[in-house]
């Protein structure tokens, strides 16, 4: 099975990265983009086949490495 | 022979350019700024170590498009000597004036200390005052200095003799074939990861780089000499 | 939108009824003060205003009396205590301006982003006193690295100071660390930033000159940090775990961008006043910029830059994002400011006005939002004279007798242990992360005792180091306090300086416990009596209470940032011995003295005795020839002995410098305790041979013990005690122990 | 329109990253992780209705910008 985890900045926090991007697509002339949000993704191959437990133990990775609560959302998907 | 030191939002080691050219050489060396659009005033540009515009997406990447770079892409096309130092090679790879790309060290970490760098290639103007095969100690302060090109290119490098330096001993980075710089096919245009400027007086813990800076004026002086004769 | 929002706030009158103000940290008796200074109850944002300009971070409430008894003055104070940074004079026109902040709080809870803030926010403070900062330090305290939550800690903190001082291009050149199970809860995280100041620069966070246009820098406000001030004067609990979003990301580059456009402004000469705005942000740089000049402000809150909509006067005075600075121009000027941070790509926008009637207005949306005394914000504050009470450990300590333990025989076994204790192990792994080296002025980098940097232009340079023992503290708080002090300026005059002055960063617990307060006053009185003796005033600090977890307190640890001036480059002496046949010599006097060492953590697993004693006039004695023998050029190598006394000490002259060397010592000490005991005022030196009996008789003759104990020489560091060989270990083996030691726990 | 860019370091390119956090999690006694790679995504927020148009933008940005195509990969989707 595969686990995609996406980790995002929280909505009230700063990002630095997408501002200092969205500056330079202006700067190249992509006047049409607005706000951009920068954030991680992470494909983990799972050795299980066991839908509801890989579920579970994600979501407990994600608490406590793959994200830092205290400034970052997560959600993550898994495939096959 | 005039030195432009090439300033985006976020290099810091520009003013060690600067002093570097002074006490290394005694040339005349300005500030540009990153709007700039002509450097036909300048024999010598160099792109300093920091983080332009916080290095954030990838190092360089913004950099690449700032008004002065049409002018340093010129600048390397007639000849004139380009190097980039660290942020500068970053910045020179994303504008593809050379090949490859840095990425992350494999330690995951920033690192700051000597290193040992060996010369390979003695015949660029970078590194004229060099003994080929001489081994130099090279401030390096880096987190993405991890050297990568595909397999195509870095037999091309090499047959080429554009690898410029490696490290030895220890590679601190990772970079494919223990690479720390090199240049484009006319040999006027260096990056490396190393500071020579970072390595001009011996209380600084080596003055190895200094001659970098003697060589690029001995080639600058020589060049001139054929011009004239 | 703003109806609902506005709506959703509290009215003054639900504020009295349901105590709101608690929540914010005020006291029923303080809330009462407010309502009588306003001559009526304050609104939400008044009353959030209010709470964080009396929080302890802001207002020093409970540690003001304790403050007052540093020495502040001397002959080259040019700024003291009061303002962003202190600054001393160093001659030619020049000052040196330094301060120390403490991160901590932020740093439990959300390390990389904590430390990175901490970073920033002690850049600013030099800067905006007109001061290009040249270097950067760290003073970190962590659990034991046995706890994996203590090296999630380490390791990002140590990321997030490199993140951010290494993207600013300010080189950070040295600090300490240390690791005890009390600061497992609670981990200290404390930057230093040094810069030089041109006298005619000196900038006074003053708001004068009714009529003058108030602008505000940096990127846009946000929802950031709101309470952090509140929040760092709290005791962590679980709770503040859901207080999370307390904590700020930073944004390195835009620091740099708004550092050089700072300065530049500064340089132009047209700036009234600039502040920076740190905690309790907007609020406390516009109340204390009007304070400190008798004036009032008014802003318009409409016009400050807002990075999400529908934002409230409370969240907005209160939020510390981070970056930004307020300051004063004449009208005349404000054109020519504001195309300086067009220049650098940096916001900058006028926000508001000085004012005559010594108010703080805050106008929102066309309504007056708050309208508060300035007076009453900056200088009314309560000030609470806690009452100390001696702990029980305390007494309990003075019966237990170090020198009874069970004898150690096998020395160098003991050690290889303390050179692998995380304490006393190379810091290579942490000072890596660091760019050491940018700026190139950094002629002595992390690994000797004090750092030195270069001042390009002169010959001279600027010494710096940052101390202090939490053990010895939690021991003796008095004798521990003197000890931080004497120690720092003993590692400044290591480097060939002298000492200039002193900042303090005082990381305690709970100063309304009894016993807490004891120990803050203790060592404040210790501190305050060291710097009298050494001549080195304290000219700023910062104060951070409230470190106790649900485990307990932290260790009581202030930490001393002193800086001291290199007269001539050619006096820099480092560590390292440096040839061999150089003498070896052993400054100072060697007791039985294990309560507090890492000895005695190491092997024995306690801390407890009496901490080391000391004599002020003695190690005053000792500095002042010391720095007499490296101006004479006499001195190859100065070391001092700090944790793991001269046993460690003389591993790391070796180590360092790739040497062995062959000690003999004669002493009635029992070999374990003479190797490991932790003296003060002692150093070890090593001079040319030719040299030596000049140097013995230099110090003997100005009352300071000095003998020769030996030579460097060989590839082992091989130690005799009263004739019989003690240690015998290869330099190389012990440099693997000592270099791995951290590493390897990081792995 | 809202577009989401994922970036991802070629296969054969070290990712020093992606191992290490399979280390940590394998530390963490989340045994099962096998191979883990890690991407940037970046919403990017366009004012613009024309989908045809967005996508050549988009694909343009990413060129030019977004991704460095000697290290990486990249794909994109159109949202809204
Ligand atoms: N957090 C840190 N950051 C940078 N350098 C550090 C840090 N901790 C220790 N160092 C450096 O390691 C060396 C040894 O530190 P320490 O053992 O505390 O020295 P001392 O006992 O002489 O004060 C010093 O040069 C110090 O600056
Ligand atoms: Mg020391």
């Amino acid at each position: 099975m595969k686990a995609i985890v996406y980790v995002t900045i929280k909505a009230n926090v700063l990002d630095p990265q997408g501002n200092a991007v969205r500056e330079a697509l202006h700067a190249l002339g992509f006047g049409e983009v607005g706000r951009v949000r920068i954030g991680k993704f992470m494909e983990l191959e799972l050795n299980t086949d066991d839908r509801a437990q890989a579920e579970a133990r994600v979501r407990e990775m994600c608490e406590k490495l793959l994200a830092n609560t205290v400034i970052e959302d997560y959600r993550f998907e898994l495939e096959g | 022979m005039r030195f432009a030191v090439i300033v985006f939002p976020g290099s810091n080691g520009d003013i060690d350019c600067y002093k570097a050219v002074e006490d290394a050489i005694g040339q005349p060396v300005d500030y540009v700024w990153h709007t700039a659009t002509d450097l036909s005033d300048y024999d010598a540009i160099l792109i300093p170590g920091g983080f332009s515009y916080g290095d954030y997406l990838r190092c360089g990447a913004i950099a690449r498009f700032a008004p002065v770079m049409d002018a340093v892409r010129r600048a390397a096309d007639e000849g004139k000597f380009v190097l980039g130092i660290c942020n500068g090679f970053q910045v020179l790879t994303e504008a593809r004036l050379l090949p490859g790309a840095l990425i992350r060290n494999r330690t995951l970490k920033f690192i700051c200390q000597l290193a040992d760098i060996k010369v390979e290639n003695n015949r660029t103007p970078f590194t004229l005052d060099y003994e080929e095969g001489e081994i130099l100690r090279i401030p390096i302060a880096h987190g993405e200095g991890c050297y990568y090109c595909d397999e195509a290119k870095l037999a091309r490098l090499k047959a080429e003799n554009r690898i410029v330096f490696r490290y030895v001993h220890e590679n601190p980075n990772g970079s494919i074939d223990d690479i720390a710089g090199i240049c484009n096919e006319r040999g006027n245009v260096l990056g490396l990861m190393p500071h020579p400027e970072r390595a001009v007086h011996k209380w600084l813990g080596s003055d190895d780089g200094r001659r970098m800076f003697t060589s690029m004026l001995r080639a600058y002086e020589a060049r001139r000499r054929e011009v004239t004769v | 939108m703003t109806r609902r929002t506005a709506a959703a706030e509290p009215t003054a009158e639900q504020i009295a009824e349901h105590k709101i103000y608690r929540q914010m940290g005020l006291s029923d008796d303080e809330y009462a003060l407010i309502c009588r200074l306003l001559g009526r109850k304050p609104n939400y944002t008044e009353t959030g205003v209010f709470s964080v300009m009396w929080s302890e971070h802001c207002a020093y409430k409970n540690s003001k009396p304790v403050l007052k008894k540093f020495p502040v003055s001397g002959p080259r104070v040019l700024v003291g205590p009061g303002e962003g940074a202190g600054v001393v004079d160093i001659g030619d026109g020049m000052g040196v301006c330094f301060k120390i902040e403490s991160h901590n709080h932020p740093s439990a809870i959300e390390p990389y982003q904590g430390a990175a803030t901490g970073v920033g926010g002690i850049l600013r403070d030099i800067f905006s006193m007109g001061a290009r900062p040249v270097a950067l330090l760290n003073s970190l305290r962590f659990g034991t690295l046995d706890s994996p939550r203590a090296r999630y800690l380490f390791e990002n903190v140590v990321a997030g100071i490199a993140g951010y001082g290494n993207c600013v291009g300010i080189p950070t050149v040295g600090g300490e660390i240390m690791f005890d199970p009390s600061y497992e809860g609670n981990p200290l995280v404390n930057v230093m930033c040094v810069g030089l100041i041109d006298h005619r620069l000196i900038q006074k966070g003053r708001a004068e000159g009714v009529g003058n246009a108030v602008f505000y820098v940096g990127p846009a406000t946000g929802r950031d940090g709101i309470h952090g001030a509140t929040f760092a004067s709290g005791e962590l609990t679980a709770e503040s775990e859901s207080q999370r979003p307390a904590v700020q990301v930073g944004d390195p580059f835009m620091e740099k961008l708004v550092m050089e456009a700072c300065l530049e402004l500064i340089e132009s000469g047209i700036v009234v006043g600039i502040q920076d705005m740190g905690a309790a942000g907007l609020t406390c740089s516009s109340s204390e910029m009007a304070s400190k000049a008798g004036n009032g402000m008014e802003l318009n809150l409409d016009l400050v830059p807002q990075r999400e909509p529908d934002m409230t006067p409370y969240e907005m005075m209160l939020s510390e994002s981070q970056e930004r600075m307020l300051f004063v121009v004449r009208p005349e000027h404000e054109e020519q400011a504001k195309a300086i941070f067009t220049k650098w790509g940096v916001p900058c926008v006028k926000v508001g006005r000085v004012t005559d009637d010594g108010r703080l207005k805050l106008f929102h949306r066309g309504e007056l939002a708050a309208d508060i005394p300035v007076a009453a914000l900056v200088d009314n504050c309560p000030v609470y004279r806690r009452t100390p009470k001696v702990p029980e450990y305390y007494a309990k300590n003075a019966g237990v007798d170090t020198a009874r333990y069970p004898e150690v025989t096998d020395l160098a076994g003991a050690l290889e242990k303390v050179l692998a204790s995380p304490t006393v192990a190379s810091k290579e792994w942490v000072y890596r992360q660091y760019d050491h080296t940018i700026r190139t002025e950094t002629a002595v980098p992390p690994g000797s005792d004090a750092a030195v940097v270069t001042i390009r232009g002169t010959r001279k340079a600027v010494a710096m180091t940052l101390d202090g023992n939490g053990r010895y503290v939690y021991l003796d708080p008095e004798i521990g306090g003197r000890i931080a002090v004497a120690e720092a300026a003993r590692n400044v005059v290591c480097s060939g300086a002298e000492p200039l002055a002193v900042t303090d960063n005082l990381n305690f617990g709970n100063p309304e416990k009894p016993e807490m307060f004891w120990q803050l006053e203790r060592a404040a009185e210790g501190i305050a009596d060291a710097c009298r003796r050494l001549g080195t005033p304290v000219i700023g600090g910062n104060v951070s209470l409230y470190n106790e977890s649900e485990a307990g307190p932290i260790h009581p640890t202030p930490v001393i940032g002193m800086v001291g001036l290199v007269r001539d480059v050619d006096h820099i002496t480092t560590q390292p011995f440096k040839r061999e046949g150089d003498v070896v010599i052993l400054l100072g006097e060697t007791k039985a003295e294990l309560g507090g060492s890492e000895f005695q953590f190491v092997i024995h697993g306690v801390t407890e005795g009496r901490p080391p004693q000391i004599d002020l006039d003695q190690e005053k004695t000792l500095q002042d020839a010391l720095l007499e023998a490296i101006r004479s050029g006499w001195i190859a190598s100065a070391h001092d002995l700090s944790e793991g006394g001269l046993a460690v000490a003389l591993a790391e002259c070796c180590i360092t410098g790739g040497l062995g060397a062959e000690v003999a010592l004669e002493t009635d000490l029992r070999p374990d305790i003479a190797l490991f005991s932790e003296s003060q005022s002692r150093v070890i030196l090593s001079v040319r041979p030719e040299h030596a009996e000049e140097v013995l008789r230099h110090f003997r003759a100005k009352g300071v013990p000095a003998a020769g104990i030996g030579t460097v020489k060989g590839t082992n560091l091989a130690v005799r005690i009263n004739g019989n060989l003690a240690i015998d270990v290869p330099v190389e083996r012990l440099t693997r122990v000592w270099k791995d030691a951290i590493p390897c726990r990081m792995r």
